[in-house]
C-alpha cells in the first residue's frame, strides 16, 4: 500500500484555526487551573490569611490609607478631559484640507466648536456643583449648611 | 518589511484573553475594570492593525472614539467603586451579594 | 331610515326592535309607568304587527327582501365543500312564509298582551315590571328568529327564546313547582339545542355557509353535493345531508316538544297562562316547527330524515292524546293537546305536505292561543282554580268565554267547518298518500288517524266538564267576572279560529275545482318568493311517490270523512260520558292503564333515571378521573416547573465574578455550536 | 411647516431634542447647583421628551421614511452614520413614550433625593443615547450611542448612594456592562476587519459582492458577528448576558428599573434589527460563515424566554419578579429576529416589535407601580402587597391591566401583540422546525407565566392585608404615570389594528 505524504500548505490551512485554538486554550488553561487548584487545595479558612502581610510585624491597619474624596474627582475630571482632546486630532489633521477643498468654514470649524461648548457646559456643570472644590471655606460651609 | 496582519490579530487575542483571565479570577473592582480596559485596546491594537491592512481610517478613527469612550466609562466605574467602598468598606467585588437568586 | 332603497322592506328590522325597546323601557322605566310597563308591550306589539301586516302586504305584492344588516364575524377557513372563507351575519329573510309567521307572532302577542291587562294586572299581580320586559324580550327573541336569513342567526334567537321561556315559566320563582318546572324547560330544551348547535356547526363546516336562501345558502350547496356526488367528511353527500339535517332536529324536537322530548312542556303550565298561551300558540313551541318549514328545502333532500320527522309526528301526536285524556287540570289538557298538534305539523311536514304543515301551524296558533286564553278566562272565573272536576256549569254565567272557547275546542277536535278540520285534514291527507306507497309513513298516517278521535275526546271532555252540566264547587257557583281586556282578545282569535281554515279549502277546491286554496299559492310564491324557498322547488325534491285510492278526490274525501268521522265519534263519546249533571270520573275504569297515562307513560321517571342512574354515576366516575388522573397530571406540571425554577433560579448566585464566567461560558458554548455547525474547525 | 423644507440633519430632531435637553437640565443645575426645584427640573425633562414624541411623530405622520410620491422616503446623514426611517422613529415614539412616562413618575419619586438635575439630566441622555440608537447606521455611531445609554444607566441605577441595594446593583450592572461593550467592540474590530468597513449598508455591499479577502475571513467574521449579537444580548437582557437585569432592576430606584426593562431594552431590540437586517444579509453572510445566524437568536430566544419566565415563577420579591419577566419577555422578542430566515420573516419582525410598543407600556407601568409601593413604603415582598387594593383600588386596577396584559391575557393589548407574533410565527413556520419549537417555547412559557401574574393580582385583590395599613398618599406624578401607561395599554386595543399595520410595514421596509 503506498501512502502519499502530501505537506500539508500551511498558506490554505485556514489561519483562524489557529486563532480559534488560541482563544480555546487561552480560556481552558485559566479555568483549567482554578480547578486544579479547586480540586487540590485543602480548604482551611483563617483570618490572618486574609491578613496584610507587613514583614511579619503584626499589621497596624488596612493596607489602604483614605484620601480626600476631591482628589479622585479631580483625577476623574482631568481623566474625561483629558481624553475628550484625541477627538480634536482627527479633526486637526482634516482642517487644513478642508479649508484647501472649500468646504465653508462653518462646516469646517463649526462641528468642533459645538463640541467644545458641550464641553464647556460639563465643565461649567462641574465647577459650579463644586467637583473642582479642594477644600472649602469656612463661609461656604456655612451656606451649605441647611 | 511589514508584518502580516494576523500577527497583529494574533497579539490582540492574546490580549483580549488576558483581559478576560483577569475579568475572571481578579476580585478587586479596579483590576476588573483594568482587565477590562485591557480587552478594549486589544480591540484597538485589530482596529488599527486592520485599518492599515484596508488602507482606510476608519478603524483609527474608531479607536480614537473607543479610547476616549473607555476614558468615560472608567470615570463612571470608578465613581460606583467609591460609592462601594462607602457602602460596604471593600472593593472585593465578590463582598455584594445582598441580591440573588 | 333604510325604507328609500327597498321599500316598505327597510322598516323590516322595526318588527323585532320596537318589542326590543319595549323590552328596555319597561325594564328601565317600567316601575313609574302606569300598568307597570303593559302600555310599551302593548304598543311595541302593536307597532309590530302592522309593520308585519305591511310586510305581508309586501309579499302579496310580489315583494321579497333578503338583505344583511350586520357582518359580526368572518372566517378564512375552507369548507368540506371547498368554499373559501365563512362569514358570520344578522340578516333579514322575508319571504311568505316569514311574512305570514310574522303576522301571526305579532298578532298572538299583541292579544296576549292586551289580555295580561286583564289577567296579570286586575289579579294584582307582583312583579309586574319584569313580567312585561320578559314578555318583550320573548316576542323579540322570537320575531328576530322568525326572519333570520341564516341558520347561526336562527340558532342564537332560537336560544334567546328559549332562555326568555325559562325566565317566564318561573315567573313565580317564589313557589317550589315554577322554578323546577322552568329548569326543567331550560335543560330538557337545552338538551336538544345542544345537538342542534353541533349541527350548525357541522353544516357551517361542510358548505361555507349557513344562509337560508339564495345561491349562496347551504340547502343550496348540499343540493349541488347531492347531484356532484361528492363524499363529505366520509360520508356520500345525501347521509351526511341526513345526519346533520337530524342534528338540527334534536333542537325542534327540545323546542316543539316531540317525543321524547315532550316532558317539559306540561310542566311548563306552571308559568303564567298567558305566557302558556304565548309559548304554545306563537313563540317557544312553534319555533321548532318553523325550523323545520324554514329549512325544508334540505329535509326535503333527505327522504330518511323526512320519514324520521313523520314517524316521530305521527307518534307523538298519539302519544300526547292518550295523555290528554285523564288531564284533570285544564291547562294540563291544553299542555298535552299542544304536543299532539305539533306532532300533526312534524307529520305533515314529514310527508312533504308543507303548506299542510304550515297551514296547521297558522292555524293552530289561533286557536290554541284561544284556547289558553280561554282557559286563562276560565281561571280568572274560578278563582284560580284549575282543576275541572272543581268547575262545571259555566256556560250561562260566561257566554263570551264560552263560545270562543267552543269556537276553539272545535278547531282543535277538527270539526267541519272550523279551521282545525281543514287543516288536520290535509295533513292526514298528505300523509296517507305517501303513506300507500311507504309503509312507515302509513304507520305514522295510522298513528295520526287515531289520535283524532283522542283529540276529539279530549277536548269536549274538557269542554263539557268546565262548561257544562251543574257546579261543582263555590266558585263555579259564584264565578268572578272578566273584563274587556279578556274578552277582545277572546273574540278575535275566536273568531280567527273559526274562519282561518278558509284560507285554503283544499277538498273544496279539488271537488269544486275552484281557485281558492290561497295559502298553497301564497306558499308557491303565487304572489311573492325568494326563488327556491316556494311549495313546488320543495315538492320536486321530495323523493316521495303518493299513491291514490281510486282517484285523487275519493282519496280525499276518504281521508276527509275518516278524521272528521272520528273526531266525532270522539266528541260523541265525550258527551256520552260527560255531558250529564253529575259527571263521574270514568277514566278509573281504565285501571292499569289509566294509571300508566295518568303516569304520562312513566316519561318523567325514565328520564330522572336515565339522569341520576345513568349519567350521575358515569360523571362521578369522570371526575373521579380527573380529580386523580389529570389534577395529578396539572399538579405533577406545576410542581415540577416551581421546582425547576427553584434550581433555574440559583444560576443568580449574587456574586459577580460567577455571573462574568457563566457569561464567557455561555457564550464560547455558543461559539462552539456555532462553530461546529458552520465548519470553522474542519 | 413641511417637514421639507428642514434641513437633512433635521430628521434627527427627536434625539435632538432630547440632547438639548439634557444641556438644558445641566444649564438649570449650573445656574442654581443642588436645586431642589423639582418642578422645573422635572417639567423640562418632561417636556423635551414629550416634545421629542410629538416631532417623531409628526415624522412618522408626514411620512418621513416611507415610501411613495408624496412621501420623503428614507433619510440619510451623514453619509450614511445614520438613517432616519420608520423603524427608527417607530422606536424613538417607543422610547420617548417610556421617558416622559418615568420622568413625570420620578417627579414623587425623588421627594427627597440630592441629585435632582444630575439624575433628570442623565435619565434625558441616556434616552438621547437609545433614541440615537434608532437611528444609527454604522457601528460607529451605534457604539457611541450604545455607551451614551450604558454610561448614564450604571450611574442611574447606582444613585441612592446610601442605599447598599442600589451600589450593589450598580456595581453589577458596570462590570457585566464593560465586559459586554468589551466584546462588543472586539466584535466591531473583527467584522472591520473582514469587511474594511464600519457603516452598515457598505458592510453588506462588501459580503454580497465578496470583495477582497473576506471570504477567507469566514471564522473572523462569524465571530466578530458572535460578539455582535453579545453585546445586543447585553442590552436586550437576554441569556447569558442577563446576568446584571434580576440585580440591577430590583436594586435600581422603580422609575429607573421601568427605564431600564423598557427604554433600554427597545434601544437594544433596534440596535438588533438594524445592524442583522441591513449589515449581513442572511445568504451572503451564511455562505461566508457557513451557518445561518439566526440560528443564534433561536436558541437564545428559546433559552432566554425559558429561563426568565421560570426563574420569574417564585420569586418572593415583585420587583425581581418583573425583572425576571421582563427578561422573559425579550426572549419573545428575539423570535422577531430568530424567524428572518424564513418567509414572512418580516411579518414575525414586525408583530414583535409590536410587542415591544405594547411592552414598553405594561411593563413601564408595572415597574411604576412598584415604585408607588416603595413610595408608599408597604415593602417588597408579594405578602407586602396582599390587599393593597382596598386602600389604592385605581392603581391596583392598573396593575391588574398590567399584569394580565404582560401575561396575555384576552382582551388585553398584551394579549393581541403576543397573538399576532404567534400567528404570524406559525405562518412563516411552515417549514421550519426550529420556528415550530419556537412557537411552542411561546405558549409554554406564556402559560407559566399566567401562573405568576396572577399571583400578584390575586395578591393586590384577594387576600387579606397581612396588617391594618392608614390611608395610602396620592403621589400625582407616580398615579398620573400608572394611570397613563394603563389607558394607554387598554387604549392601544381599537388602535391595535393601524398600530400593528405600521410595525409591520417598518418591518418590512428594513428587511427588503
Amino acid at each position: 500500500m503506498c501512502v502519499r505524504f502530501e505537506p500539508s500548505n500551511v498558506t490554505e490551512m485556514n489561519d483562524w484555526i489557529a486563532i480559534g485554538a488560541l482563544a480555546l486554550v487561552g480560556v481552558l488553561i485559566p479555568f483549567g487551573m482554578m480547578a486544579v487548584s479547586y480540586l487540590l487545595r485543602p480548604t482551611v479558612p483563617e483570618t490572618s490569611k486574609r491578613a496584610t502581610y507587613e514583614s511579619g510585624e503584626i499589621p497596624t491597619g488596612g493596607t489602604r490609607i483614605r484620601f480626600n474624596i476631591q482628589y479622585y474627582m479631580v483625577a476623574l475630571l482631568f481623566v474625561v478631559f483629558d481624553i475628550e482632546t484625541v477627538l480634536l486630532f482627527p479633526w486637526a489633521v482634516a482642517y487644513q484640507d478642508a479649508l484647501a477643498a472649500d468646504i465653508p468654514l462653518v462646516r469646517a470649524l463649526g462641528p468642533m466648536l459645538l463640541f467644545v461648548a458641550i464641553l464647556l457646559v460639563g465643565l461649567a456643570w462641574a465647577w459650579r456643583t463644586g467637583a473642582v472644590q479642594w477644600a472649602r471655606t469656612p463661609r461656604q460651609l456655612e451656606s451649605d449648611r441647611p | 518589511m511589514t508584518v502580516d496582519v494576523q500577527y497583529y490579530v494574533l497579539l490582540s487575542m492574546a490580549v483580549f484573553c488576558i483581559g478576560l483571565f483577569g475579568v475572571l479570577t481578579r476580585r478587586n473592582a479596579l483590576l476588573f475594570l483594568m482587565s477590562v480596559e485591557l480587552m478594549l485596546n486589544a480591540a484597538n491594537i485589530n482596529l488599527i492593525a486592520f485599518a492599515f491592512y484596508h488602507g482606510n481610517l476608519t478603524g483609527q478613527l474608531f479607536a480614537l472614539f473607543t479610547m476616549a469612550l473607555a476614558a468615560a466609562e472608567v470615570a463612571v466605574g470608578l465613581g460606583i467603586i467609591l460609592v462601594l467602598y462607602r457602602n460596604f468598606r471593600d472593593v472585593d467585588v465578590t463582598v455584594p451579594t445582598t441580591m440573588r437568586w | 331610515m333604510a325604507a328609500t332603497a327597498t321599500g316598505p322592506f327597510g322598516f323590516a328590522p322595526a318588527i323585532a326592535v320596537f318589542p326590543l325597546v319595549a323590552f328596555v323601557i319597561t325594564l328601565v322605566f317600567g316601575r313609574h309607568l302606569p300598568k307597570k310597563g303593559a302600555l310599551p308591550g302593548i304598543l311595541a306589539t302593536a307597532g309590530s304587527l302592522v309593520v308585519s301586516v305591511v310586510m305581508f302586504a309586501a309579499v302579496a305584492g310580489g315583494g321579497e327582501h333578503h338583505t344583511t344588516l350586520y357582518e359580526w364575524t368572518s372566517g378564512a377557513a375552507t369548507s368540506e365543500t371547498m368554499v373559501e372563507g365563512i362569514e358570520f351575519t344578522f340578516g333579514i329573510l322575508i319571504d311568505p312564509l316569514s311574512a305570514l309567521m310574522l303576522v301571526i307572532v305579532s298578532l298572538v302577542a299583541l292579544l296576549v298582551h292586551v289580555f295580561s291587562l286583564g289577567y296579570m294586572n286586575a289579579e294584582g299581580e307582583t312583579g309586574l315590571r319584569r313580567y312585561y320586559a320578559e314578555l318583550g324580550l320573548f316576542t323579540f327573541s322570537m320575531l328576530a328568529f322568525v326572519f333570520a336569513d341564516n341558520l347561526l342567526m336562527a340558532f342564537m334567537f332560537f336560544e334567546l327564546v328559549g332562555l326568555c321561556s325559562y325566565l317566564l315559566i318561573g315567573f313565580w320563582f317564589r313557589t317550589e313547582s315554577a322554578p323546577s318546572a322552568a329548569k326543567k324547560a331550560f335543560l330538557v330544551t337545552r338538551f336538544g339545542d345542544y345537538f342542534f348547535l353541533i349541527g350548525v356547526v357541522a353544516i357551517a363546516a361542510t358548505f361555507g355557509t349557513v344562509g337560508f336562501a339564495g345561491e349562496e345558502s347551504f340547502v343550496t350547496a348540499a343540493e349541488t353535493a347531492i347531484d356532484d356526488g361528492t363524499t363529505l367528511f366520509g360520508f356520500d353527500a345525501e347521509t351526511w345531508v341526513t345526519i346533520t339535517g337530524l342534528l338540527v332536529l334534536g333542537g325542534v324536537l327540545g323546542k316543539s316538544a316531540q317525543f321524547p322530548f315532550h316532558t317539559w312542556l306540561p310542566d311548563a303550565m306552571e308559568g303564567p297562562t298567558t305566557v302558556s298561551a304565548l309559548i304554545h300558540a306563537a313563540t317557544m313551541v312553534a319555533a321548532g316547527v318553523y325550523l323545520v318549514a324554514r329549512m325544508f328545502g334540505y329535509y326535503a333532500l333527505s327522504p330518511t330524515a323526512l320519514a324520521i320527522i313523520a314517524f316521530v309526528g305521527g307518534f307523538t301526536a298519539l302519544f300526547a292524546a292518550t295523555m290528554a285524556v285523564v288531564k284533570d287540570d285544564i291547562k294540563q289538557v291544553l299542555a298535552y293537546s299542544t304536543i299532539s298538534q305539533y306532532g300533526y305539523m312534524m307529520l305533515g311536514l314529514g310527508v312533504g305536505g308543507y303548506v299542510a304543515g304550515v297551514f296547521h301551524l297558522m292555524n293552530h296558533a289561533f286557536f290554541k292561543a284561544l284556547l289558553f286564553l280561554g282557559a286563562g278566562a276560565v281561571i280568572i272565573l274560578m278563582h284560580h282554580e284549575q282543576d275541572m272536576w272543581e268547575m262545571g256549569g259555566l256556560k250561562d254565567k260566561a257566554p263570551v268565554t264560552y263560545y270562543t272557547f267552543l269556537a276553539g275546542a272545535l278547531a282543535l277536535a277538527g270539526i267541519v267547518p272550523f279551521s282545525g278540520f281543514w287543516s288536520k285534514d290535509e295533513v292526514l291527507f298528505d300523509a296517507l298518500a305517501v303513506g300507500l306507497e311507504q309503509p312507515v309513513i302509513l304507520a305514522a298516517y295510522a298513528m295520526g288517524l287515531l289520535a283524532v278521535f283522542f283529540t276529539g275526546f279530549y277536548t269536549f271532555r274538557m269542554v263539557f266538564l268546565t262548561f257544562h252540566g251543574e257546579p261543582r264547587s263555590a266558585a263555579a257557583e259564584d264565578p268572578h267576572s272578566v273584563g274587556w281586556a279578556v274578552k277582545v282578545p277572546l273574540l278575535a282569535l275566536g273568531t280567527l279560529a273559526t274562519v282561518a281554515g278558509f284560507a285554503n279549502l283544499a277538498p273544496v277546491a279539488e271537488l269544486l275545482h275552484a281557485d281558492i286554496t290561497f295559502l298553497e299559492f301564497w306558499l308557491d310564491g303565487k304572489y311573492g318568493a325568494v326563488e327556491g324557498l316556494t311549495y313546488h322547488a320543495y315538492h320536486e325534491t321530495v323523493a316521495f311517490e303518493e299513491g291514490v285510492i281510486g282517484s285523487e278526490t275519493t282519496t280525499m274525501l276518504l281521508s276527509a270523512g275518516l278524521s272528521l268521522g272520528l273526531a266525532l265519534a270522539g266528541a260523541f263519546t265525550a258527551h256520552t260520558l260527560y255531558n250529564v249533571p253529575e259527571p263521574s270520573r270514568h277514566t278509573t275504569k281504565l285501571g292499569g292503564a289509566y294509571r300508566v297515562l295518568k303516569s304520562n307513560y312513566y316519561q318523567d321517571e325514565y328520564q330522572v333515571w336515565l339522569a341520576e342512574g345513568l349519567t350521575l354515576p358515569l360523571a362521578r366516575a369522570a371526575d373521579r378521573f380527573d380529580q386523580t388522573v389529570i389534577d395529578g397530571v396539572v399538579n405533577g406540571t406545576s410542581t415540577i416547573s416551581l421546582f425547576g425554577s427553584d434550581r433555574v433560579k440559583r444560576i443568580q448566585t449574587g456574586i459577580v465574578t460567577n455571573y462574568a464566567a457563566l457569561l464567557v461560558g455561555g457564550f464560547i458554548g455558543l461559539l462552539l455550536v456555532l462553530g461546529y455547525l458552520g465548519g470553522w474547525f474542519a | 411647516m413641511a417637514v421639507l423644507e428642514l434641513p437633512d440633519w433635521m430628521a434627527l430632531a427627536p434625539a435632538l431634542i432630547l440632547a438639548g435637553t439634557a444641556l438644558v437640565l445641566f444649564l438649570i443645575d449650573s445656574i442654581e447647583p443642588h436645586s431642589t426645584n423639582r418642578t422645573l427640573l422635572s417639567g423640562t425633562a418632561v417636556a423635551g421628551s414629550l416634545s421629542s414624541l410629538a416631532v417623531a411623530v409628526w415624522f412618522t405622520v408626514a411620512g418621513v421614511g416611507a415610501t411613495g410620491i408624496e412621501n420623503y422616503g428614507v433619510i440619510d446623514i451623514m453619509n450614511g452614520q445614520f438613517v432616519v426611517d420608520q423603524l427608527a422613529l417607530y422606536f424613538m415614539i417607543i422610547i420617548a413614550v417610556v421617558t416622559a412616562l418615568v420622568t413625570v413618575a420620578s417627579y414623587d419619586y425623588l421627594q427627597d433625593h440630592t441629585y435632582q438635575a444630575e439624575y433628570y439630566s442623565l435619565v434625558v441622555l441616556a434616552a438621547t443615547g437609545m433614541s440615537m440608537m434608532a437611528a444609527s447606521n454604522s457601528l460607529v455611531t451605534i457604539f457611541i450611542a450604545l455607551e451614551l445609554t450604558s454610561l448614564p444607566s450604571y450611574a442611574l441605577v447606582a444613585i441612592l448612594k446610601d442605599n447598599r441595594g442600589s451600589v450593589e446593583a450598580g456595581l453589577k450592572y458596570f462590570l457585566i456592562g464593560a465586559l459586554s461593550s468589551a466584546i462588543f467592540v472586539y466584535g466591531v474590530s473583527l467584522v472591520y476587519g473582514a469587511t474594511g468597513s464600519l457603516q452598515l449598508t457598505r458592510i453588506a455591499t462588501v459580503l454580497e459582492s465578496g470583495d477582497g479577502a473576506v471570504g477567507e475571513m469566514g471564522g473572523l467574521l462569524g465571530l466578530g458577528i458572535l460578539m455582535l449579537i453579545g453585546g445586543v444580548a447585553f442590552k436586550t437582557a437576554s441569556v447569558p448576558f442577563h446576568f446584571w437585569a434580576p440585580e440591577a432592576y430590583e436594586g435600581a430606584p422603580a422609575p429607573i428599573s421601568a427605564f431600564l426593562s423598557s427604554a433600554s431594552k427597545a434601544a437594544g431590540f433596534v440596535l438588533a434589527f438594524r445592524v442583522f437586517t441591513t449589515a449581513f444579509p442572511l445568504e451572503a453572510t451564511t455562505g461566508i460563515i457557513g451557518v445561518d445566524w439566526t440560528l443564534v437568536f433561536a436558541i437564545l430566544a428559546i433559552v432566554t424566554m425559558t429561563l426568565g419566565n421560570f426563574a420569574a415563577a417564585t420569586q418572593e420579591n415583585v420587583k425581581r419578579m418583573l425583572a425576571y419577566s421582563s427578561i422573559g419577555h425579550a426572549g419573545y422578542v428575539l423570535i422577531g429576529l430568530a424567524a428572518l430566515s424564513a418567509d414572512g420573516g418580516d411579518l414575525v419582525m414586525g408583530a414583535a416589535m409590536m410587542h415591544l410598543l405594547v411592552y414598553g407600556f405594561m411593563n413601564t407601568g408595572a415597574f411604576l407601580f412598584v415604585g408607588l409601593a416603595e413610595y408608599w413604603g408597604v415593602g417588597r415582598t408579594f405578602e407586602d402587597y396582599n390587599g393593597l387594593a382596598e386602600r389604592a383600588p385605581f392603581a391596583c386596577g392598573a396593575m391588574a391591566v398590567f399584569m394580565f396584559s404582560l401575561a396575555g391575557v384576552p382582551p388585553f393589548s398584551g394579549f393581541w401583540s403576543k397573538y399576532l407574533l404567534y400567528t404570524e410565527l406559525i405562518n412563516a413556520a411552515a417549514d421550519n422546525t426550529v420556528l415550530l419549537v419556537l412557537a411552542a417555547a411561546l405558549v409554554i412559557n406564556s402559560a407559566l407565566s399566567l401562573y405568576y401574574y396572577s399571583r400578584l393580582v390575586k395578591a393586590l385583590w384577594i387576600e387579606e392585608p397581612l396588617l391594618d395599613r392608614d390611608r395610602l398618599a396620592q403621589p400625582t406624578g407616580l398615579y398620573a404615570a400608572v394611570i397613563a401607561a394603563a389607558v394607554m395599554t387598554v387604549v392601544l386595543l381599537p388602535a391595535f389594528g393601524p398600530v400593528a399595520d405600521a410595525a409591520l410595514e417598518a418591518a418590512a421596509a428594513v428587511v427588503a
